[in-house]
């Protein structure tokens, strides 16, 4: 952690950068976002297997970018969500300085290539918990995974906190924001939450790095993390294509290859 | 037991390959079941797969999604990237527990007339085989009611 | 409120047999929006469409659906009629009850009940058409025309005659293409250079045509009627304006032992060259890869024997970049060497030729000054074996395709050798002759009946080398297939016509799509065959398919007529069916997020970066703009957006939702 | 390199010098072959014109009985042979059905694991360079090498490239110090099995051969397969009744002019068998060699 509070002074003193976002100590045993603009407040900087949720989110607020120049405390699947961003014209390289941490050694990445090599070297690691959830609804029949979503689905109540908290969200209107129109119904009855369920694991086909952070957004803990990662195994499998590896990445749904294959179309 | 439900069918077609397809299915007089409404779009790529969502939630038992065979679209690339969203979209739907077999893709060439009118035909019997669509009713109205 | 106009057409009865007409016309009578709704036998005839006119008029009405055969049939038609009444015509739809429900139905309640759902899910598309208005584009009055074969000869000299401006881009360092190899033409025998040269002189001497040879086309970008060209000019290492074509420094270059392309490497040329005698522009090019100076920078002679001090060395490519209207592609073909065939020695053998390598030993200005010589030892061959169907109609060598001219001039290369060689034997294999052009069986027949050419109906198995001599191993399949030997003095083989080399980069280059043999591909076989399905780009000559001079010079013409049709109007008109990032009001701007898959989606690159910024010029966001030329209205961009930024007019978002739910209702 | 042997019928019966001189070179090349138990005829030219899955079944036997021995690479020298397993190798790897109706019939489980491999690639494998600095211009002759049909055709199931215009045996000869020739007749037909019915047809075609080669000065031709062998050494004398010339150039297979480059015996390499008398032979001394067949590899 000493480390991380060095490069934190060191790097609001040279006023590199203007703030910094990390961790800090939340309510309870938990933690949250803390935006350190002062070098004296850079040891409220925390670094722990605590920290998970996905601060890329907070990069491209009007806020932050009010500031000027944000550093921030990178997991591995940040900077993976960093290069997604990249690839999809919303962040450049060139105006954030990534802090990354492995045992207790701070580097910066603060351009395209660094920020690959780190992505490369660190492949996303789910927890067991999840790996077992991928593994019981894999072996389920349809009807069984109908009544399993139907049953979790039914208490998403849309307050769209999974929306608020996954960086790759970043429309400022939102397809379900949209009524003329109205592709999403509204309410949160089975078929409105299938439908915006649905349109989410769709829009990051091949986008989602596997985060988490909505899952942990989640109020009413459903899954929903397993089913952006579940569209983005389908697009890994069906076309090799991996989101957050390369900046100039083509988009696995906006690009197609000739040779794409298929069994159900005749 | 003669099962005579008629399942409602609609068909979202690409107005250069199946629909002209189904006109020459017309021109040649080949008669199919009267269970399936054709939607023009200029491209398969125009086809937005929350239509599909919508056509079941509306009450349809069935669809068809049909275009020009690879390397015939007429704006190049369209019907590749419809193939690469189905794929996805269809998989997805699956892991969602939706049957997916009351989907039909196909590829339908200008040229194709009896092929347009043999989809129809088979779609309509294999949809009649599976019955009213159930899940997805029950999803709409279980919530609305 | 919308007030629809529904016309339900009877077609005669073609659909009247099993649609009760009048009940759909009574049933959307009482349609929400549907303000006027009748059924008439002939929609399409004259009063029928008046019908439709008097009715806008009377009824005001703000949206027309005319439920009738295909509108890939009569939509243009009724959208006119409405557009007479002063209605816009993209607020009048058809729907499809002939081909989708009459003629595919049974008579009886489920086919009327059918084609009213289809008429009613019309209604509901109408009331959410807005008015478009065609695009219109500005046309700059510049034509490219790439490869200055015959092909782009004749284009460039129909458009310049036409007073329009044109650009002729020429890879070789003169113009004149493969026709200036050959020596006489069939089927009138008359000297290709002589009906030639006069042509190229012209193309030289027009004002409104700008000659670049020795030049590529680097890059194009843009649209139909506003392209820009980027031509590299290879540096020729010789000032062209200076330089007077006098011929001293050729002979002054002390390096004389390079296989001249031109003369398909029987001949010989220097490093500093023209390529032929009646070469335009007559003047020389340094081969930058074989002359001393750019390998050691020594010798310099040509430099010191030059009287117009003309000589370069220093020169430089150059990139010129050029406003384009319209292109026309004429980069002609090439023959398969002898190589490619393992089974006649791969080349090995020097008196195994090809059909141009023969055409050269005919021509006077040949290596050979017109005397057919053996390239091995020069002696007179007294037997000459033709072989046709050389590699093409052979889909083992990946050449199933006819190469079309081969017949014709394997005919005029026997009969040319007898003309020359009286003592000489001419032997031709062949499978079927194909001479179906005007005059063409003549004179082939005349080959045969006067010239005393031996035709053997079969293909050769083997050619291989005994004593000096070729020996030709065949069948004569009109003799039962008998085994025939010959021992050839020299062998011709009309090797297959393939596309040009780097016909695949430049379609890349030009967005233009090729077929698997890398030969262009026209919009339409038949109804539009010297058009691609790129806006603008037209195609003529060899580059599209093997073809013989008669058939290029009119794809030529007819290329040109579309350049002159499209250059005639100041501005291009195009249908309003395209897509629209959508603007809103500040701050917001658009929703649009600028995340640019749609950019990447598009075939047809129509999809720019627009930058919004505040009147200081600080950039706020960068949006999604679709460039109105270029857009083909595929609509794939629309249903992948995920904001929902942006829509097709003709097919929008609210249009088709609207028809799932009323089809479903 | 150990390498499983499918010698088939013809080495053991009318061209057994093609078989000795294989064993004869094989430990000089560091070549150990192991024969195949129980090996069943390839059912050859005769077995699919009568069934087809019979043609399959005999083939796929052979296979999978090497898979049962865990062989790799199987060496089938003999041509006929070779163009039977391979082809059948093909067929059964994109033909499921077939594949299932075969592996029943032998009730043998078969996956077509082992890749059949011909002479010439097996040669071209072990004649390394080192080898062949034992053995420098042991072979000075001029020779034509006549590849036949089977050694490189049909095209999909032989991958030999320059199908019309092999080089592989030319590039082997030069290996041992013979100027192989350029010929016409590297891959025409010398009348196969016609040289039982039809002999005056194989007569005519053998002799066009023969009389090509002489004329053009080869010492020898070499061959790699026992019917080329056969047609153009056992029927000389109908060549020389039908063409009416009498020619006396030798026919050698190439195991047999590595052989005598090895300076290996002509009675080890077979050379006694040949009708017609074998007027070539290596620059090294006469060494005798007593290799018996399941030596072990020597060097």
């Amino acid at each position: 952690m000493q480390a991380l509070h060095q490069k934190a002074k060191e790097l609001l003193e040279s006023g590199k950068v203007q703030v910094i976002i990390g961790y800090g100590d939340g309510s309870g045993d938990r933690v949250r976002p803390v935006f350190i603009s002062k070098a004296e407040s850079a040891s409220d900087l925390i670094w722990d297997d605590r920290c998970r949720q996905n601060l890329a989110v907070y990069l491209n607020k009007p806020e932050i970018k009010k500031l000027g120049v944000p550093a921030i405390v990178a997991t591995p699947v940040v900077v993976k969500t960093i290069i997604q961003l990249i690839s999809e014209n919303q962040l450049k390289s060139s105006n954030i300085v990534v802090l990354v941490v492995d045992n207790d050694v701070v580097s910066e990445l603060t351009d395209n290539a660094s920020l690959e090599a780190y992505s490369a070297g660190h492949p996303v690691v789910f927890p067991p918990f999840v790996v077992k959830e991928i593994k019981d609804i894999a072996e389920m029949s349809i009807q069984q995974r109908n009544k399993y979503w139907q049953d979790e689905l039914s208490r998403c109540f849309k307050c769209y906190a999974c929306r608020a908290a996954c960086p790759l969200c970043y429309c400022e209107r939102c397809l379900t924001d949209n009524n003329q129109p109205q592709w999403v119904c509204v309410a949160s009855h089975a078929q409105g939450n299938f439908e915006w369920h649905i349109n989410r694991a769709m829009h990051l086909a091949g986008r989602c790095v596997e985060c988490g952070s909505c899952t942990i957004a989640c109020p009413v803990g459903i899954p929903i993390g397993l089913l952006t990662i579940e569209a983005s195994r389908i697009v890994k499998q069906e076309f090799g294509q991996e989101p957050g590896l390369h900046c100039d990445a083509d988009s696995a749904m906006s690009s197609f290859k000739v040779e794409d294959t298929e069994t159900f179309i005749k | 037991m003669e099962n005579n439900f008629e399942p409602k069918i609609v068909a979202f077609v690409c107005n250069w390959c199946t629909y002209a397809g189904a006109d020459l299915t017309g021109t040649s007089r080949i008669k199919y079941a009267t269970n399936v409404r054709i939607i023009r779009f200029p491209c398969t790529g125009r086809i937005d797969y929350n239509l599909l969502l919508k056509a079941f939630a509306q009450g349809a038992d069935g669809v068809i999604v049909s275009g020009c065979h690879p390397n015939d679209c007429h704006y190049t690339s369209g019907n590749f990237h419809a193939r690469r969203r189905w794929i996805v979209f269809k998989q997805m739907m699956e892991y969602m527990g939706i049957d997916m077999r009351r989907v039909k893709f196909s590829w339908v060439s200008a040229a194709e007339g009896a092929k347009w009118a043999d989809i129809v035909n088979t779609t309509v019997n294999e949809i009649r085989e599976l019955g009213p669509s159930q899940e997805y009713l029950e999803m709409s109205r279980q919530g609305v009611a | 409120m919308s007030r629809i106009g529904v016309f339900i057409c009877h077609c005669g009865e073609n659909i009247s047999a099993t649609v009760d007409c009048e009940k759909v016309a009574k049933t959307l009578a009482s349609m929400p929006g549907v303000a006027h709704s009748v059924d008439y036998k002939y929609m399409c005839s004259d009063p029928g469409q008046s019908l439709i006119r008097s009715a806008i008029k009377e009824k005001k009405l703000t949206g027309v659906v005319v439920a009738a055969c295909s509108p890939r049939m009569h939509e243009p038609t009724f959208r006119k009629a409405c557009a007479e009444a002063r209605l816009n015509p993209f607020l009048c739809e058809m729907a499809n009850l002939r081909e989708h429900c009459s003629w595919v139905h049974a008579k009886g309640d489920a086919t009327t009940d059918k084609a009213i759902d289809l008429v009613s899910m019309l209604v509901e598309k109408v009331k959410r058409n807005k008015p478009l208005f065609p695009i219109k584009v500005p046309v700059t009055k510049t034509a490219l025309v790439i490869g200055g074969g015959i092909a782009g000869i004749q284009a460039a000299l129909d458009i310049a005659n036409a007073g329009q401006k044109v650009v002729l881009v020429e890879r070789e360092p003169s113009i004149g293409g493969h026709m200036s190899q050959l020596s006489e033409t069939f089927p009138t025998l008359d000297c290709s250079q002589c009906i030639l040269t006069p042509r190229m002189v012209e193309v030289a001497q027009n004002p409104n045509i700008t000659l670049y040879t020795y030049a590529e086309v680097e890059s194009l970008s843009g649209f139909i009627g506003n392209f820009t060209a980027r031509i590299r000019k290879k540096a020729k290492s010789v000032d062209e304006k200076l330089c007077t074509g006098c011929g001293e420094c050729a002979t002054a270059c002390p390096i004389k032992k390079i296989p001249s392309e031109f003369n398909t490497g029987l001949g010989m040329r220097g490093a500093i060259y023209v390529p032929f005698p009646q070469a335009v522009p007559n003047k020389p090019v340094i081969d930058r890869s074989r002359c001393t100076y750019f390998k050691s920078g020594k010798c310099k002679f040509c430099a010191s024997k030059c009287p117009a001090q003309a000589i370069r060395f220093d020169q430089q490519d150059e990139i010129i970049e050029i406003p384009i209207g319209s292109v026309v592609v004429t980069t002609g073909f090439n023959i398969k060497e002898t190589s490619f065939f393992p089974e006649y020695g791969y080349g090995k053998y020097k008196d195994v030729v090809t059909g141009l390598q023969f055409e050269r030993l005919l021509s006077a200005s040949g290596p050979t000054l017109g005397e057919v010589k053996r390239p091995s030892d020069g002696t007179v061959p007294k037997k000459i074996v033709f072989v046709a169907c050389t590699g093409s109609r052979d889909p083992a060598k990946g050449i199933e395709y006819c190469s079309k001219i081969c017949c014709m001039y394997t005919a005029k290369h026997a009969m040319l050798y007898k003309h020359k060689v009286h003592d000489g034997d001419a032997y031709v294999f062949y499978m079927d002759i194909r001479a179906a052009g005007k005059g063409y069986d003549e004179f082939f027949r005349r080959a045969i009946e006067e010239d005393h050419v031996n035709y053997i109906r079969g293909r050769i198995s083997r050619i291989y080398e005994r004593n000096g001599k070729l020996i030709v191993r065949g069948a004569d399949t009109l003799l039962g297939a008998q085994q025939v030997e010959i021992e050839a003095d020299m062998v011709v083989l009309a090797t297959a016509a393939v596309a040009n080399d780097g016909a695949e980069s430049l379609a890349q280059k030009l967005h233009v799509s090729y077929d698997a043999h890398h030969f262009f591909a026209e919009a339409h076989p038949k109804l539009r065959p010297v058009e691609t399905n790129t806006a603008g780009i037209f195609l003529a000559g060899a580059c599209q398919s093997p073809k013989d001079i008669p058939e290029t010079v009119s794809q030529a013409s007819a290329a040109a007529s579309k350049v002159i049709g499209l250059f005639s109007n100041a501005e291009l008109t195009r249908e309003p069916i395209i897509a629209v990032v959508n603007r809103t009001a500040p701050p917001l701007f658009s929703t649009c997020v600028g995340c640019f898959m749609c950019q990447s989606a598009c075939p047809y690159h129509a999809i720019e970066q627009e930058e919004i910024k505040t009147r200081e010029g600080k950039l706020i966001k960068m949006v999604a703009k679709v460039n109105p030329g270029l857009c083909q209205g595929c609509g794939t961009c629309v249903a992948f957006c995920r904001s929902k930024s942006i829509d097709l007019q003709g097919y929008s978002n609210e249009q088709v939702y609207a028809e799932v739910m009323e089809l479903l209702s | 390199m150990k390498i499983g042997l499918y010698p088939g019928c013809s080495l053991e019966g009318s061209s057994r010098e093609y078989a000795e001189s294989l064993r004869a070179i094989a430990p000089h090349l560091g070549l150990e072959l192991e024969e195949i138990e129980g090996w069943n005829c390839c059912g050859a030219s005769s077995a699919h014109q009568l069934d087809h899955t019979l043609s399959l079944a005999l083939p796929a036997r052979i296979l999978a009985q090497a898979e049962k021995q865990k062989f790799p690479e199987l060496l089938v020298p003999c041509a006929a042979c070779y163009n039977r397993l391979a082809s059948t190798k093909k067929d059964l790897a994109n033909d499921a059905s077939t594949r299932d109706k075969v592996t029943d019939l032998i009730n043998m489980p078969y996956t077509g694991v082992t890749s059949v491999q011909n002479i010439l690639e097996v040669l071209n494998l072990v004649l390394t360079p080192d080898v062949q600095k034992k053995i420098p211009a042991a072979f000075p002759h001029k020779v034509v090498c006549y590849y036949g049909c089977l050694l490189v055709r049909p095209a999909s199931v032989v991958h030999a490239e320059k199908m019309e215009d092999p080089m592989q045996m030319d590039d082997l000869m030069k290996r041992i110090g013979a100027t192989p020739l350029d010929w016409g007749m590297k891959t025409e037909c010398c009348g196969a099995s016609l040289s039982i019915t039809r002999t005056d047809i194989v007569g005519k075609l053998c002799g066009n051969i023969l009389e090509d080669a002489t004329m053009r000065g080869a010492e020898a031709i070499i061959v790699a397969c026992p019917m080329c062998h056969s047609n153009l050494d056992m029927r000389r004398k109908e060549i020389e009744r039908v063409t009416g010339k009498k020619f006396s150039i030798p026919i050698v297979y190439i195991t047999q002019a590595i052989g005598m480059a090895l300076g290996l015996d002509a009675k080890s390499l077979g050379l006694h068998r040949h009708f017609v008398e074998v007027s070539v032979h290596g620059k090294n001394k006469v060494q005798q060699n007593v290799s018996s067949p399941s030596m072990a590899a020597v060097s």
